[in-house]
């Protein structure tokens, strides 16, 4: 039996990941891009989980509706590196620091 | 029944349908002049102002089964939000080419996202308000695309965003699954005693608040985009979003989670005092003019926040009152950066305005009423601001936080002192070219510095304005 | 009174600006001098008031007045101003009509806090009269303006945020920001305390006491003539007049407690500035020191009184404060004209050193002997105003103690050192530096305002009692409210 | 009327000295000295009348002019208290500063300042009347320090020269000593009896004297003595007495016509004529009698010792002018006011005589003042010879002479007294007669006997204007003494003015006219002093002046202490001054430009930048960066919420 408790713990564990990765990697923004994602998702896993345990839809369809978002932010996020690129070339995050201080 | 329903949304509608005009005209007509685009984006804001000011008259009501509220607070905001568009419009239109058409369209969009934050009346609608308002922001900074600078500081802004957002969807999820609902009515009545869950969500959506109002610790984002972008998202970005931050704070926490109040208070009121304290501080330091106002606006977010952790009808529209003065103050100061930037010099820093008295006589001296304000000296506004949350914070017996506030006001005294020093102690070694203000740049900003002085003289209207918001919003919930 | 002037910003450039302002200032005088004859000066009672409300939500209110105390403060600002307007032309500056704005915009809000009754208002005032200092001292000052300035700005700003706590925390505590409200508050002795040190750090940043007074003698220096005037003339009597209105009779208690406290500053400020400025090389800084030690006496008489419980009465403690109250008028002609005569010799020579100077009166005989006058009144010579205030002072002093009594007056031993070595070496001997044997005498513009105050500084020494009718009986019942409030 | 003569006395000279100085410069120096010596002379007729009128009627004016201050219950006035006394030092002041102001006019005929000198004069001679008219002690005060401004704008009337600036300021400084004291003295006066009228303050006396004033833990002493011991203290500046007395001799820099009228006739002697008016005061404390008994003792022996080793024909006369003022002082210590009084009046006489015909001789030899190059002037300088000659004998004390009476009078009293100190004071004044003379005819014979220097041999007698004041004066200095002995020492003239007890009980003895005086003198040691006192000069300066020259004299440590008038100078030049100038800087750089401005206020500033400067580093640009401040953020909120909730439970 899987637990609400379980996808909780699992929500929270992807979040950290998320988090982590977004805080450990130094080289490639994508991969910080994809681990907002990850944030994204275990938020949806939350949503699910509940909506699930109290027999309410509304959550799931929050659920789209950050799917939609998450789309479009991810659309946004792609632009903006591409332009970066274009101007920088480089897409590190370890030189992503001449604004400062 | 449906016309009824899309008459109470009017404001809303009328943004949606001029960025779709906007966009047509944009895209079909390559010859459409950008003042042709520009009047017509002012048209609609204008009419949407029109509208708040119709709604006005409607009784409250909820619409949408719930998730959406149409009451004079959230009409009042939008008038707020809508006034405060147009005058950033107003100040940042350029003749220039090669600022692009689409800040402006991008804007429309973040002023719809404020204007649904200000309405939202259920968990989802505020989402989706919030990310309208976020996505565009990011556009909004990354306008700029050939700038290194606004390309790197609009990368920070949107993975800064991403998180934020994240985590106060998270703070979201975990209320949904305490409370099963998404309904900000329903968590209302559900919310009474503060469960443990429930303060760990309030924490991670405050999180997501504070990042909106670019308050310690989440202001990072703030220097970095003000200064990487061009003056002209500075402007938007200063001024608009923070309404909807604010509109967002009172929905979730003042009227939703009421019953929490002395938790979350003590969140705010943390971020808002460390937001004066680093604000301040490290605005001493910058020689960049912009990147010191963020900082600026960091501490003065402090003051908006620590007044609002006085959860009481005069704390809180203390707390509006010192964003109202502050959106002028900002709006009326980046205006009027931007009126002596040019093109290829976007970085305005402090030594470039030496000899402005002597270039620019007037911008100099408006920028003087600015800093002036902005220090807290009256009669600027940005006294009487200062002025109502200290005295809310002394009349919360919070007394040594009122004078942590009053220290870093004088030191913060030094950093705008500096402008005026430089702009009138200095000559210049290479004189900025006067080029002349445009005639509704000019015009708004010294309709804005008039403000400043005028508002300053007889603060009376704004002080009782704010004051009816608050009041008829908590007296009704 | 006060609207009319704040509304005249001018922005016109041509030399009709300066008789405008000249003209105006002077219309502003004579309007004063008009209320003068009106005014009434048996009883205490407040005069010409002007109250209409202004913020409502706040009981805040118009509220404009004047009794004995403030008015001979707002005579002296308004008989100052047109002096430094006159004078403004000798010195070529840069953008005159603004700096001649400056000077009216700053008499309009120097007046305000005179006649405020509304502490909020008066915060108003006192604050927003930072702006044009600022602009004057740095904009038209000397070489290192921008510190001097901002030094000047933020001690001064720093002072005053505390006193705005003190009245916010008053106005919760009575619900008016009225002044008067405020005297019949019952406070605790810790309350008392807190908001007596929070209005006097105001205060003693503003007169200034020693050991925060060293932003003075940076803003002398660096100041232009007219700037150096109006603050030393009327700036710094704020604090002098903010302490007999806000912390005596708000705070009778802890002003009784800390008299002791007030008393040392006192004397540390008349003895040890006054040792400072005999080592001054810089004649501003010379006589901005001297300006020090001379407020000093302005506390003094403010507290001295409650140093000895067994003599304090309404008489002796109106003998006290009328001293200081005198020492603020007195003050406020002498210095300005010292730095008049400064100015003088500054348009002339570039210099403000004591060793670049050296028999000035061989070729400027009659500002030589205007400026030994004045020297001589600063010196507190009887006959000249500059004694009244200090034997006051000195006589209520010793009613209290001896030792007190002896310290203050040993200004009479140090001011005249200093001032007098000053002469010594500026106006009288050789001359030693070639430029100053062919400089002029006085002209007219100059002329005439210094002689104008020297005729007020001796018709002060010799009758005062014009000047103390005025304040008279305002006096008395500050001192009946004091004794009364402090239960003594 | 006596009220309105007084007023027109005291206000002419103002007049005279302000026209002299707004129209002199424009309408020429005719003008200017008529206007002056107009002034002054109005007002020397109206004082003779006065003193007249007062005499013979014996009546007392005291009325107030105005209120100058009103306080509370305390008032404060300016008014007139016209009696014998004060009508009598009106007579001697307008008197002496008529014959100056005559003078003047040769004397500074050719000096560019003339307009401004005669304007201080008549000035001077204002604020002297209205400190002896002064019926309160603020007046007093007032005209005090107004001829103590006088003075020293006078003696840096020649103000180019750095020896002039430096003596003013000195005197302007030392005076400044004296007067912080009296200021205090009548400060302790008002602070117990409420007012500062004379007659309020003397009805309030015993009152004083009863009230104890408190000073150091347990060193109480009344407050009439501290009262008396302080207004003392303004005397001594004011009179030079020791140890204030180093300005006089150095304000010699300023023009002759100056140390007659200020520097010996009419303000040194304010010190004396204050004790005079005091009397009232004093007498009821003979602690402070004594001390004025000592140090005027002191002063009158030990200065005139220093006019010994003079070469400076001013300065001589200045020492004596000094050992003079002893003199009066100590009589007013054995409470012979009226003794010392007359003194006063003899010597300002005498004085200024000697003192203007000084300035002939200078003059003469084109201020030339250094004795040592005089000599043989008897038959260039007829007058001015046989004026100096009856001034020096005046002087000495020679039978018959004016200063014979008061010096006799005034040794007489002190050798009868008996209070504490009076023993010394006797020797001292003995002594001092001795002195006196032997310095007086040193300078005598230095300048007009001997050889003559062949520099002056062209040397004519000095103007009209020069010489006729000097006329004038010789024959008071002779004469004056004959009629006015009697009633001012011996009878009862100062009775309603001053309190002291009448005349046997200070002699001893009961003399009723100049007379009997005489014949009693010359039973006493005094004069025969006073006679080997010159027969030594004579041997010393004009027989055998070769005594004097040896090197082994010069070098004595006593010739070297006389030399440095007993490191007065020194310890008030070198020690005090400095040092507080010192100190000053000391504070100044220590306390105000290290502490108070770089440690505390630059010093907190630049914290704070260096604060800011560590915070800022937070921004560090890095996403990572940001992303972990933004999560420590959520992870204190998400501690503090359990903590806070732990707490709940």
């Amino acid at each position: 039996m899987v637990t609400l408790q379980s996808y909780l713990t699992l929500s929270a564990l992807v979040f950290s990941i998320g988090i982590t990765g977004i805080i450990i990697n130094r080289k490639n923004i994508i991969i910080v891009m994809m681990c907002t994602e990850l944030l994204l998702i275990s938020v949806n896993f939350n949503f699910i989980a509940f909506s699930h345990q109290l027999q309410d839809l509304s959550g799931q369809v929050f659920v789209f509706f950050i799917l939609t978002v998450a789309a479009a932010e991810a659309a946004i996020g792609l632009a903006i590196l591409v332009a970066l690129y274009r101007n920088k070339k480089s897409i590190s995050v370890s030189e992503l620091n001449t604004l400062r201080n | 029944m449906t016309f009824n329903i899309i008459g109470f949304i009017l404001p809303e509608i009328t943004i949606a349908f001029g960025i779709c005009t906007v966009i047509l005209v944009n895209s079909l007509s390559k010859k459409a002049s950008i003042g042709l685009i520009h009047s017509l984006i002012l048209f609609f804001l204008v009419l949407a102002l029109f509208f708040s000011f119709v709604s006005l008259e409607i009784p409250d009501r909820i619409i949408f089964n719930g998730h959406y509220m149409i009451d004079s607070f959230g009409t009042n905001l939008k008038i707020i939000a809508l006034i405060a568009a147009i005058l950033v419009h107003l100040t940042s239109v350029k003749s220039k080419q090669n600022i692009k058409n689409e800040i402006f369209l991008v804007q429309l969009f973040a002023t719809l996202g404020v204007l649904i934050l200000c309405s939202a009346h259920n968990l989802l609608t505020v989402y989706l308000g919030l990310e309208t308002l976020t996505l565009s922001m990011y556009g909004i900074v990354a306008s700029n695309r050939s700038s290194v600078d606004a390309t790197e500081s609009a990368m920070k802004f949107f993975i800064l965003g991403a998180i934020a957002s994240a985590i106060f969807l998270y703070g979201i999820s975990i209320l949904y699954g305490v409370t099963g609902t998404l309904s900000l009515d329903s968590l209302k009545e559900l919310v009474i005693i503060s469960s443990l869950e429930i303060r760990i969500a309030v924490a991670f959506i405050a999180c997501g608040i504070i990042f909106k109002f670019g308050a310690f610790p989440f202001h990072s984002w703030v220097p970095d985009s003000y200064q990487g972008s061009n003056t002209t998202a500075a402007i938007y970005i200063s001024s608009v979003p923070k309404l909807g931050a604010f509109a967002l704070i009172s929905r979730l926490f003042l009227d939703a989670l009421n019953a929490m109040s002395e938790f979350w208070s003590v969140l705010i009121l943390s971020a808002g005092l460390f937001s004066i304290i680093i604000g301040n501080l490290i605005a001493l330091m910058q020689i960049n003019l912009r990147r010191m106002l963020a900082y600026s606006a960091i501490g003065h977010i402090g003051f908006v926040l620590l007044s609002f952790s006085i959860v009481s009808d005069t704390g809180v529209s203390a707390s509006l009152t010192y964003l109202l003065m502050y959106l002028i103050m900002t709006i009326a100061a980046f205006g009027l950066i931007e009126s002596i930037a040019s093109e290829d010099h976007q970085h305005i820093e402090l030594s470039d305005l030496k000899g402005l008295s002597k270039s620019h006589p007037s911008v100099a001296f408006m920028l003087l009423f600015c800093m002036f304000s902005m220090v807290g000296i009256p009669p600027f506004i940005g006294f009487y601001a200062k002025w109502m949350v200290l005295s809310e914070l002394i009349y919360n017996d919070w007394i040594w936080l009122a004078i942590i506030g009053v220290i870093m006001s004088v030191i913060a005294a030094y950093f705008y002192l500096r402008v005026v020093w430089f702009m009138y102690f200095e000559n210049a070694d290479q004189p900025i070219e006067n080029k002349g203000l445009k005639n509704t740049q000019s015009i708004t900003t010294l309709l804005l510095s008039l403000m400043l002085f005028l508002i300053g003289l007889y603060p009376n209207p704004i002080i009782d304005y704010t004051r009816i918001i608050i009041s008829s919003f908590l007296l009704i919930d | 009174m006060v609207g009319l002037i704040m509304l005249f910003i001018n922005e016109k450039h041509s030399s009709i600006v300066y008789w405008v302002s000249v003209i105006s200032s002077l219309l502003i005088f004579g309007l004063s001098l008009y209320a003068l004859s009106l005014f009434d000066d048996s009883g205490s009672a407040i005069q010409f008031e002007l109250n209409t409300s202004w913020i409502e939500r706040f009981n805040i209110n118009y509220h404009l007045g004047v009794d004995g105390i403030s008015f001979p403060l707002i005579l002296l600002t308004t008989f100052i101003t047109p002096i430094v307007l006159f004078t403004a032309r000798t010195s070529n500056k840069t953008n005159l009509h603004q700096y001649l704005a400056s000077f009216l915009i700053l008499e309009g809000l120097m007046i305000g806090v005179f006649s405020a009754l509304d502490a909020f208002l008066f915060y108003v005032f006192w604050e927003a009269m930072l702006i044009p200092m600022f602009i004057i001292i740095g904009v038209w000052g000397g070489k290192n303006r921008v510190y001097a300035t901002i030094k000047f700005f933020l001690y001064t700003f720093l002072g005053s945020v505390f006193m705005l706590i003190a009245i916010i925390y008053l106005y919760i505590s009575t619900g008016s920001y009225s002044i008067f409200d405020f005297y019949n508050l019952d406070l605790s002795r810790i309350e008392q305390v807190l908001i007596f040190l929070a209005f006097l750090f105001a205060f003693a940043v503003k007169i200034p006491m020693w050991p925060v007074h060293t932003w003075l003698p940076d803003a002398h220096v660096e100041a232009p003539t007219g700037g150096s005037v109006i603050l030393a003339a009327i700036l710094l009597k704020m604090g002098g007049y903010g302490l007999l209105r806000f912390s005596l009779p708000i705070t009778p208690d802890a002003s009784n407690e800390l008299s002791q406290i007030m008393v040392v500053l006192s004397l540390i400020a008349i003895i040890y500035i006054g040792m400072v400025a005999l080592s001054q090389t810089d004649m501003k800084k010379l006589i901005a020191y001297s300006s020090v030690a001379h407020m000093g006496f302005v506390t003094l008489g403010t507290f001295v009184v409650f140093l000895n419980h067994e003599n304090i009465s309404s008489d002796n403690m109106t003998l006290a404060i009328s001293g200081s109250m005198i020492q603020m008028v007195s003050h406020g002609l002498i210095s300005g004209a010292l730095f008049l005569c400064i100015g003088v010799m500054y348009d002339r020579i570039h210099s403000r050193e004591i060793d670049d100077y050296g028999g000035v009166a061989l070729s400027m005989p009659k500002f030589a002997g205007l400026m030994v006058f004045f020297a001589l009144a600063n010196a507190a010579l009887p006959g000249t105003s500059g004694f009244v205030g200090e034997v006051l002072v000195i006589f209520a002093s010793l009613k209290v103690n001896f030792w007190i009594a002896f310290l203050s007056g040993s200004t009479l031993i140090i001011g005249a050192a200093y001032t007098l070595w000053m002469i010594k070496r500026v106006i009288f001997g050789q001359i030693t530096n070639e430029k100053i044997s062919d400089i002029d005498d006085l002209n007219v513009t100059e002329f005439i305002p210094l002689m104008i105050l020297a005729v007020m500084v001796i018709a002060m020494g010799i009758y005062p009692e014009p000047l103390m009718k005025l304040m008279h009986d305002s006096l008395i019942g500050l001192s009946e409210t004091v004794i009364k409030g402090a239960g003594l | 009327m006596i009220f309105e003569y007084s007023l027109i006395a005291l206000l002419s000279p103002l007049v005279g000295s302000i026209l002299a100085a707004f129209l002199g410069k424009s309408l020429g120096k005719t003008f200017v000295n008529t206007s002056t010596i107009l002034g002054v002379m109005i007002s020397f007729v109206l004082s003779c009348i006065l003193a007249l009128e007062i005499y013979q009627t014996s009546t007392v004016l005291n009325q107030n002019i105005y209120t100058w201050l009103n306080i509370g219950s305390f008032s404060f006035h300016i008014g007139f208290l016209i009696d014998n006394l004060t009508a009598s030092m009106m007579v001697v002041v307008t008197f002496v500063s008529l014959m100056v102001h005559i003078y003047t006019i040769g004397y500074m005929h050719d000096d560019p300042g003339y307009h401004r000198f005669f304007a201080y004069i008549s000035l001077f001679t204002f604020s002297m009347l209205s400190l002896v008219m002064a019926n309160n002690f603020l007046q007093l005060f007032f005209g005090w320090e107004a001829v103590g401004v006088m003075s020293y704008l006078l003696i840096g009337f020649w103000y180019t020269k750095e020896s002039a600036i430096k003596a003013n300021l000195k005197a302007f400084l030392v005076n400044r000593v004296g007067d912080l004291s009296m200021i205090l003295g009548i400060g302790i006066i008002f602070s117990i009896t409420g007012s500062l009228d004379y007659q309020t303050t003397f009805f309030e006396s015993q009152n004083l004297a009863q009230t104890e004033l408190f000073f150091i833990n347990e060193w109480n002493i009344s407050a009439l003595t501290a009262s008396c011991m302080l207004l003392f203290g303004g005397a001594m500046g004011k009179s030079a007495q020791m140890p204030l007395h180093v300005w006089l001799p150095d304000s010699m820099e300023g023009p002759t016509p100056i140390s007659a009228l200020i520097h010996a006739a009419t303000m040194v002697t304010a010190g004396v004529f204050l004790l005079a008016r005091m009397s009232p005061l004093f007498e009821l404390s003979s602690t402070a009698l004594s001390f004025v008994l000592i140090i005027g003792a002191t002063t009158a022996l030990f200065t005139g010792i220093l006019g010994l080793i003079q070469n400076d024909i001013k300065r001589v006369i200045a020492y004596s002018t000094l050992s003079q003022l002893g003199y009066m002082v100590a009589a007013a210590g054995v409470s012979a006011y009226s003794v010392s009084l007359f003194h006063l009046m003899t010597h300002a006489f005498f004085k200024a005589l000697l003192f203007l015909a000084a300035g002939s001789v200078i003059v003469a030899l084109h201020h030339e003042q250094d004795i040592r190059k005089m000599g043989g002037l008897k038959s260039k300088l007829p007058i001015t010879y046989v004026t100096s000659l009856i001034g020096s004998l005046a002087l000495i004390g020679f039978p018959g002479f004016s200063g014979f009476f008061s010096k006799d009078a005034l040794i007489e009293a002190i050798g009868h007294a008996d209070i504490f100190g009076s023993g010394f004071a006797y020797a001292s004044v003995i002594v001092g007669v001795f002195i006196t003379a032997l310095y007086s005819f040193r300078l005598f014979f230095k300048v007009f006997h001997g050889s003559i220097n062949e520099h002056h041999s062209d040397v004519k007698e000095s103007p009209v204007s020069i010489t006729l004041p000097l006329i004038l004066l010789a024959i008071p200095s002779v004469m004056v003494a004959w009629p006015t002995v009697g009633p001012m020492v011996f009878g009862s003239y100062f009775a309603t003015s001053i309190a002291q007890p009448d005349a046997y009980q200070i002699f001893g003895y009961e003399y009723s006219t100049a007379y009997g005086f005489l014949v009693h003198a010359f039973s006493g040691p005094v004069i025969y002093i006073a006679m080997m006192g010159v027969l030594t000069a004579y041997v010393l300066y004009i027989q055998k002046p070769n005594i004097l020259k040896g090197k082994s004299f010069e070098s004595t440590f006593i010739y070297r202490l006389l030399e440095n008038k007993y490191y007065f100078d020194d310890l008030y030049e070198e020690v005090i001054a400095k040092q507080a100038r010192n100190i000053g800087q000391r504070f100044w750089s220590l306390g105000d430009v290290k502490i108070i401005d770089n440690w505390i206020v630059n010093g907190t500033a630049y914290r704070i930048g260096n604060i800011a400067n560590r915070i800022k580093v937070i921004q560090t640009g890095y996403i990572y960066h940001y992303v972990l401040m933004m999560i420590l953020g959520l992870a204190i909120f998400l501690g503090w919420t359990i903590i806070s909730a732990g707490y709940a439970s």
